[in-house]
C-alpha cells in the first residue's frame, strides 16, 4: 500500500551500534548517498529508545534502529511488515548482569533483579539462568527505567542488576560489583538492527541501497587507522558522553560488521534462525506477541536459512539482498 | 391608563409562599418607598420589577404589556452593594452606559464620541459631588461614595424606572442624608419612576410620594412560609399622622421577631 | 427572546448536551480505528472495540498465566495503598506544620521561606537523590508523592489558618484560651474542611507521582503496568487501564468531597 | 509574657529565621559529602563544592567542545521558550473556554462535564499516545504542557466567571449590554487578573511536564540534561541544574506576582 | 479608686493621628456607649482596652496597672461580625469558655463537669432566648440570633468589662430592642463594666449611663489624619435635652462628611 515517495525519515537513539548514523548524517555520508539516488533521507535522533519504536511502528517513520527481539515484539508483533536492512553488529559483551558483593551467577537465585522489564537485558537474564539451571521463578524481577538504574545500583536495596553499556560500565566501576555474565557468552543472539518498513522498502528500492551505501561508508571512516578515523571516532565517543578510551572500550564488546561480506555471512549462517526461535519463545511467554498468539511461532520470521513460525503471516524478514549489493560493490 | 400595573401577583418558591394577592396601579412619576421585615419579600417583588424573576401567578404590566422578563435598558437598579463594576474607575464606570451603546460589538467608544461621553460623564459626576474621585477605583471610594458612584452610573443612561434596594443601608446618618436630597433632585429632574427598598420607615415617609408596607397579614407561627406577603398599606405621603407610623412599625416589629 | 446569558437548559437538555461530546469522541475513535484496522488488521495503535473487551476480560476476570493473580486488582491495590499511604502522610505532616506556621509569627518566619523554596524544586529532577536516600522499595514511591505535594497542602494550610478571622482569635483568647488551647480548640477544627479540599486538588499531582514513581521501579502497579506494556505498545492494555485510573481518580475525589459535606456541615452551609 | 500566637519577630529576627534553615541544609549537606568523599574520593552522589563550582563554570561559562554553545543557556532558551509556549497556549485555550463555560449556561452544560472528565486523565499515563499523536518534535513537549495544564485553568477560569457577582451581570443588562458586550466588558477584565493566579498556581505542574517530555524526546533543554546526566550519576551537574530550576521558577512567578498588582489594582486593593 | 484611668491617651498610625489627649475615668459597673463619625477612632479605641493595639502615647489603667497588652479573660468582646464560632454549635459555643477552663492541654470537659458546664450553658441560652436552637451551627441561625449567641458566650465568662463593637448594626429595628433589654439586663445581673459603640444617637442614649462623642476638634480638610479625634461630649445620660442632642448630631455629621 506504500507508494513511491521523495523523502524518508529514518530515526536512531543512542547505542554504541547506532551512533555512526549521527557521524553520517553530521558529515553528510546520508545526504551524499541519497542524492545519489535522487531522494532526500531525514536521520532523526530520539532520546527515548522505546519511544522511538513505537513511532516507527505507529508509522511516523520509515526505518529505525532496534534489537532483533524489539523488532519481533513491537513493529513485527503490530502487525507492521518489518525487514532488517542493515545488520550492524551484534552484542559481545556489551550486556551483562551485575551482582553486589558476590562473584557468581547462581549467587542471584532469590534476589531482586533489578532491570529493565521485557527488554533485551530481560532475555540476557533468561538465558542465563537457563546456563545455571535456574528459572524466572527463583528470583524477582524489578522493572526500573534505564536513567535510573545506575542512581539505583547505589541504593542498598538493589543487589542484581541486568543491564547494557553505557550504564554497565558505570555500574561495574563501583566498588564490589561483580559482572557474573554477559553477552559474550551468548554472541550472536543480540543484533543491532537498521530495519525500515517492508512495503516501503519494496515499492522504494531507493531508500534500501542509499541507506546500506551510506551505511558501509561510515563504516569504512570508522575503522580506518588515520586521523580521519579518529575523528569519527571522536565524534561518535562524544555523542555517547564519554570520552575516545571509554568508546574504544563500549566497541570492544561489540561485534561490530565492519565489511559488508561479515554481515551476508553471519545472516546467511543457520544460527539466525535459532536465535530467533530462542527469542519468539521468550516473547511468548512474557505475553509480548500479543494475546491473539496461540504459540511462539505466531509471528513469521524469515531468514535465509528457512521461515521460522507462520509462513501465513511473516512480518519480519532478515534480508541480506541489499548488503550483498554493498560487498559486491553495486550501490 | 397607569403605567405600571400589577394584578393579583404571587410568588412562591416551591412549598413557600411569600408574595400573595398583589394589585396596585402606579403612574409615570411615582415615588414608592417600600418598608417591611425582613424576609417577607420585598427584594423578591423588585426582582420582578426587574425581570430576575418571575412571578408564579398574576401578571405585572409595563405600559399594558408584560413587562420583559430579563433586565434591559428601561429599568436601572442599585443595590445595597456591588452596585458598581470594580475594575473600572469612576469616570469609566459612569461612561459605560455610553460606550455600550455606542459600538456593539466593542462596547467602546472613540474620538468625538468619547470626548462627548467623558464630559457627560464627568457632569454627572459632579452633580453627585464626585469629582475629586473621576480616575479612582472603587475599591479606593468609602461606602457613600460608591452608592453615589452607583447612582450616577444608572441615572446617566436615563432609565423609565429606578429600583433601589436599600441603597443607603450601609451609610452614616449624616451621608445618608445627603444622598436623600440627590435622589429626591435626580427623580424630579428626570421625570423617573421609583420604587426604593427601606429599613428605615421615617427615610420612607420622607422620600417617598406613596409608601407601601409589605407584612403578612395571616401569619402561621408553626409555618411562616404557609401564607405570603401583601401590601398592607398603600399611602399617599402627606398622611403621616404619628399613630400610623406607630402602628406600622409596630405590626413590622412583630413578623420581623416571627421570621427572625 | 431572552438573551443568551439569561438562558438556561433544562434538565434533560443538561443530560444530553454534557454527554453529547463524549459520544462525538467515541465516534472518532471508532472511525479513525476502523481505518487503521482496515489498513492493518494488527494495528496496536488504535485497537477495536472488541480488544478492549478481551484486554478487560483477560486483565481483571482470568487469571494471569504466569503468576496465577488478577492483574488488574493485584496493580489497582497496589496503587491505592501507595496513593492513600503517600497522600495521608502528607496531610498529616501539611495539617501540622500549615497550623505551626499560619498560628505562631515565630514559626512562620522561620519556616515559610524554607517551604516556598521547596514548593518550587521540581521532584522529578531530583529522583536520583531520592532513591539513593530512600530506597527503591515502597518507601520511594511513597516518598515521591510526598515531597510532590507537601509543600503545596503546608503551604495551603497556612494560608486557610491566616486566614482565620482575628476576631475569632480574639475572641478565644477573651475566653481565656492559651496558644495551645487556640490551636486545639479552633484553628485546628476549622482547617480540616480545608485540609479535605487541599488534598482533593493535589490528588491530581498524587497520581502523577505515583505513576512517575512505578514508572521508575516497581513489581506491580497501575503505572508499572502502563509503562511496562507501552514497550510493546499494547494499546487495548493501555486505554482501558487510563479509563480505570481517571474512574479511580473520580470516585476518590466525589467521595471526599461528600465526606466533607456531611462531615462538616457547617463548612459548607456558611459558604 | 504574651501569649506565643501574639509575639511578632522583628524585621532582622524575621530574616535570620528565615535563612537558618537554609544555613542549616547548606551545613548539613557539607558535614555529608565530607564524610562520603573521605570514603571514596570518587563518590559521584554528594560533590564537593569545588565540584559543583567547575560543573557550573563548564556548563555556563565555557562552550561545549562538540558544539561550541554554551550548554547551560541553550538549555534553558530551549526549556523556557516551551515552557512560556505551553503556558501561553494553555493560558488562552483557559481563558476562553472558562469564560464561555462560566457564562453563557448552554456552553457550561456542554462542555463541564467533558473538561471535569479530562482533568482527571494522568497525563503521564497517555503519554505515549501523545508522543505517537503528536510525534516528537517540539509540538509534543508543548502538548503535554498543554495537556496537563489546560483542564486545570479552563475550570478556575469557570469558576471565576461564575463567582463574578450576579448583581454585576444584572446591572450591565440595565446599562444595555447584550451578552457579547458582558463578556468584553464585564466578565473578561474581572477574569485577567484569576487567570493570571491560575498560570501561578499551575506554573509548578507546567515544569514537572516539561522536564518529563524532555526526558524522553528532546536533543536539549533542562530537563534533558537531567535525565541525560542521570545516567551517569553526575550530581554536580544535575544539583545546579535543580537549583536553577528552582530559581527560575522563583523569578517566574515572583514577576508575575508583581505584574498583577501593577496592572490590576483594583483586583488585589478590593482583596 | 476607679476602676478604668486614661491619661492622656494617644493613637498614631504613622503619620496619621487617630486619638489625641484622651482622658477620662471610669468606674465599675458604668455603662459607657460611644457615638462618633465613621474612621474617627472608636474601634482603635476599643481595640486598645481590648489590648490588640497599644497606645502612642500615655497609658491606659486597670486597677491603677497598664491593662494587659494582649486579649484575656477580663474583658469580653462581641463584634459587628465573626463573633461566635462557626465550627460549633450553639450549645458548644456556649460550653467553650468552662471546657478551655476546664482541661488546660485538651480544652474539653468531661464526666460531671461536662454535664454542669452543659447545664449552665442551657439556661444561658434560655436567657437569650436561643433554647430552640441548641444544636444549630451559626450560619443555620439568623443575624439577630448570631448576635444573642455571641452575647450568651461572652457573658458566660464573666468577664470585668464588656467591649461592644456595633453588636446590633446588622439588625432589624425590633430585634434590635429586644437586643437592648437583654443587654440592659444582663449588665446589671453581673455587674459589668460595658463600652458600647453605635452608629445610633439614640440607641447610645437609651442604653448608656454615660455617653461619649468622639469627634475631632480641628479638622484640616486637606489632610484628615492632621489632628485626632477625642472625646468632645461626655454626658452622663439623663442630660439628654433636644439641643445637645442636636447639636451632636450636627457636628459628627459634618466630620463624617470631611472624612467620608
Ligand atoms: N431563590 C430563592 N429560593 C427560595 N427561597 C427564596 C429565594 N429567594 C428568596 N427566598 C425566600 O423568600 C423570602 C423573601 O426574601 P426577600 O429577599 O425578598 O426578603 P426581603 O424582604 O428583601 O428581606 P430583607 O429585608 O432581609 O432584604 C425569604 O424567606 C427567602 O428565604
Ligand atoms: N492598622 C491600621 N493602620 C493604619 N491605619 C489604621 C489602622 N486601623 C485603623 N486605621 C485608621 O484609623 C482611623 C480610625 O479607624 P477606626 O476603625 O477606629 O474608626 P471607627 O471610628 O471605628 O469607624 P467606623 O464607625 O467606620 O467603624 C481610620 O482612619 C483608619 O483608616
Ligand atoms: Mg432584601
Ligand atoms: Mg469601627
Amino acid at each position: 500500500q506504500a507508494e513511491k515517495k521523495q523523502s524518508f525519515k529514518v530515526c536512531w537513539s543512542i547505542y554504541v551500534g547506532w551512533i555512526p548514523w549521527d557521524y553520517g548524517a553530521a558529515q553528510g555520508i546520508v545526504d551524499k548517498w541519497a542524492d545519489k539516488y535522487d531522494i532526500d533521507i531525514d536521520v532523526v535522533q530520539i532520546n527515548d529508545y522505546i519511544e522511538s519504536i513505537n513511532q516507527y511502528t505507529a508509522g511516523q517513520y520509515d526505518g529505525c534502529t532496534m534489537t532483533n527481539m524489539d523488532a519481533l515484539t513491537i513493529p513485527a508483533a503490530g502487525g507492521v511488515d518489518t525487514t532488517a536492512l542493515i545488520v550492524g553488529d551484534f552484542s559481545n559483551g556489551n550486556d551483562g548482569i551485575v551482582l553486589k558483593n558476590k562473584d557468581s551467577l547462581a549467587d542471584i537465585k532469590g534476589q531482586n533483579v533489578n532491570l529493565v522489564e521485557l527488554s533485551v537485558s530481560h532475555y540476557l537474564l533468561a538465558r542465563a539462568l537457563d546456563s545455571v539451571g535456574l528459572s524466572e521463578r527463583d528470583l524477582t524481577v524489578v522493572n526500573t527505567s534505564d536513567a535510573d538504574l545506575v542512581s539505583a545500583y547505589q541504593t542498598d536495596d538493589v543487589t542484581a542488576v541486568a543491564t547494557w553499556n553505557p550504564l554497565l560500565s558505570a555500574i561495574t566501576a563501583e566498588p564490589g560489583a561483580h559482572k557474573v555474565f554477559d553477552s559474550s557468552q551468548i554472541p550472536g543472539e543480540i543484533i543491532d538492527l537498521m530495519v525500515v518498513n517492508s512495503a516501503t522498502l519494496k515499492d522504494n528500492p531507493a531508500l534500501g541501497k542509499a541507506l546500506t551505501g551510506a551505511w558501509y561508508e561510515i563504516m569504512a571512516d570508522m575503522k580506518s587507522k588515520g586521523a580521519k578515523g579518529d575523528e569519527a571516532r571522536d565524534h561518535m565517543a562524544s555523542v555517547a558522553g564519554t570520552d575516545r578510551a571509554g568508546f574504544a572500550q563500549q566497541l570492544d564488546a561489540t561485534r561490530m560488521f565492519y565489511q559488508p561480506e561479515e554481515a551476508v555471512a553471519f545472516v546467511n549462517s543457520a544460527e539466525l534462525k535459532t536465535t530467533m526461535q530462542r527469542v519468539a519463545e521468550f516473547s511468548f511467554e512474557h505475553g509480548l506477541l500479543g494475546d491473539g498468539a496461540p504459540d511462539a511461532g505466531f509471528v513469521g520470521v524469515q531468514t535465509p536459512s528457512g521461515v521460522y513460525g507462520a509462513d501465513g503471516n511473516i512480518k519480519l524478514r532478515f534480508d541480506p539482498a541489499y548488503m550483498e549489493m554493498a560487498a559486491k560493490g553495486e550501490l | 391608563m397607569a403605567a405600571i400595573e400589577i394584578k393579583n401577583l404571587w410568588k412562591e418558591y416551591g412549598d413557600q409562599v411569600v408574595l400573595e394577592r398583589l394589585n396596585a396601579k402606579v403612574e409615570e412619576g411615582e415615588f414608592v418607598t417600600i418598608v417591611g421585615a425582613s424576609g417577607c419579600g420585598k427584594t423578591t417583588f423588585l426582582k420582578m420589577m426587574l425581570g430576575t424573576e418571575q412571578a408564579s401567578r398574576g401578571q405585572l404590566l409595563l405600559d399594558g404589556e408584560p413587562i420583559a422578563a430579563e433586565p434591559d435598558e428601561t429599568r436601572g437598579i442599585v443595590f445595597q452593594r456591588y452596585s458598581v463594576l470594580p475594575h473600572l474607575s469612576a469616570l469609566r464606570n459612569v461612561m459605560l452606559a455610553g460606550e455600550l451603546s455606542a459600538n456593539r460589538w466593542l462596547g467602546l467608544a472613540f474620538g468625538a464620541r468619547r470626548r462627548a461621553l467623558r464630559d457627560e460623564a464627568r457632569e454627572m459626576l459632579e452633580s453627585v459631588g464626585l469629582s475629586q474621585a473621576l480616575d479612582k477605583y472603587p475599591h479606593e471610594l468609602s461606602g457613600g461614595m460608591q452608592q453615589r458612584l452607583a447612582l450616577a452610573q444608572t441615572l446617566i443612561k436615563r432609565p423609565r424606572i429606578l429600583l433601589l434596594d436599600e441603597p443607603f443601608g450601609a451609610l452614616d446618618p449624616g451621608i445618608r442624608r445627603d444622598m436623600h436630597k440627590l435622589v429626591l433632585d435626580l427623580w424630579q429632574k428626570q421625570n423617573l419612576t421609583v420604587f426604593m427598598i427601606t429599613h428605615d420607615l421615617a427615610e420612607g415617609f420622607y422620600l417617598g410620594t406613596r409608601l407601601w408596607v409589605f407584612d403578612k397579614e395571616r401569619l402561621d407561627p408553626q409555618d411562616p412560609g404557609r401564607y405570603g406577603a401583601r401590601v398592607t398599606y398603600d399611602l399617599p405621603v402627606g398622611n403621616s399622622d404619628k399613630g400610623t407610623l406607630q402602628s406600622i412599625s409596630h405590626s413590622v416589629d412583630s413578623t420581623a421577631r416571627a421570621l427572625a | 427572546m431572552k438573551k443568551l446569558i439569561n438562558r438556561e437548559p433544562g434538565r434533560v437538555g443538561k443530560w444530553a448536551l454534557g454527554l453529547l461530546p463524549f459520544v462525538l469522541l467515541a465516534i472518532c475513535y471508532l472511525v479513525a480505528s476502523d481505518a487503521r484496522l482496515e489498513a492493518n488488521p494488527n494495528d496496536k495503535l488504535l485497537p477495536a472495540m472488541s480488544s478492549f473487551v478481551d484486554a478487560i476480560d483477560r486483565m481483571a476476570f482470568e487469571p494471569s498465566k504466569r503468576t496465577g493473580e488478577y492483574q488488574l486488582w493485584v496493580d489497582t491495590v497496589a496503587s491505592l495503598k501507595r496513593l492513600a499511604l503517600g497522600v495521608l502522610i502528607s496531610a498529616s505532616i501539611g495539617l501540622v506544620f500549615g497550623i505551626a506556621t499560619g498560628t505562631i509569627p515565630y514559626l512562620r518566619a522561620g519556616f515559610s521561606p524554607l517551604i516556598t523554596g521547596l514548593s518550587l524544586v521540581p521532584p522529578m529532577a531530583i529522583l536520583p537523590v531520592l532513591f539513593i536516600i530512600f530506597g527503591l522499595g515502597e518507601l520511594a514511591k511513597v516518598m515521591l508523592i510526598i515531597i510532590g505535594i507537601t509543600p503545596f497542602i503546608i503551604r495551603d494550610m497556612q494560608q486557610r489558618a491566616e486566614e482565620i478571622p482575628a476576631e475569632q482569635v480574639i475572641k478565644m483568647q477573651t475566653l481565656g484560651a492559651n496558644t495551645w488551647q487556640i490551636v486545639l480548640r479552633l484553628v485546628w477544627p476549622q482547617v480540616m474542611p480545608r485540609l479535605l479540599s487541599a488534598v482533593r486538588l493535589s490528588l491530581g499531582s498524587a497520581w502523577l507521582f505515583l505513576i512517575a514513581a512505578e514508572a521508575i521501579a516497581a513489581t506491580e502497579g497501575l503505572g508499572y503496568r502502563i509503562f511496562l506494556v507501552r514497550r510493546y505498545l499494547a494499546m487495548d492494555t493501555i486505554l482501558p487501564y487510563v479509563v480505570w485510573i481517571t474512574f479511580l481518580a473520580f470516585i476518590i475525589d466525589f467521595t471526599l468531597a461528600r465526606y466533607s459535606r456531611w462531615r462538616y456541615p457547617w463548612f459548607h452551609g456558611a459558604q
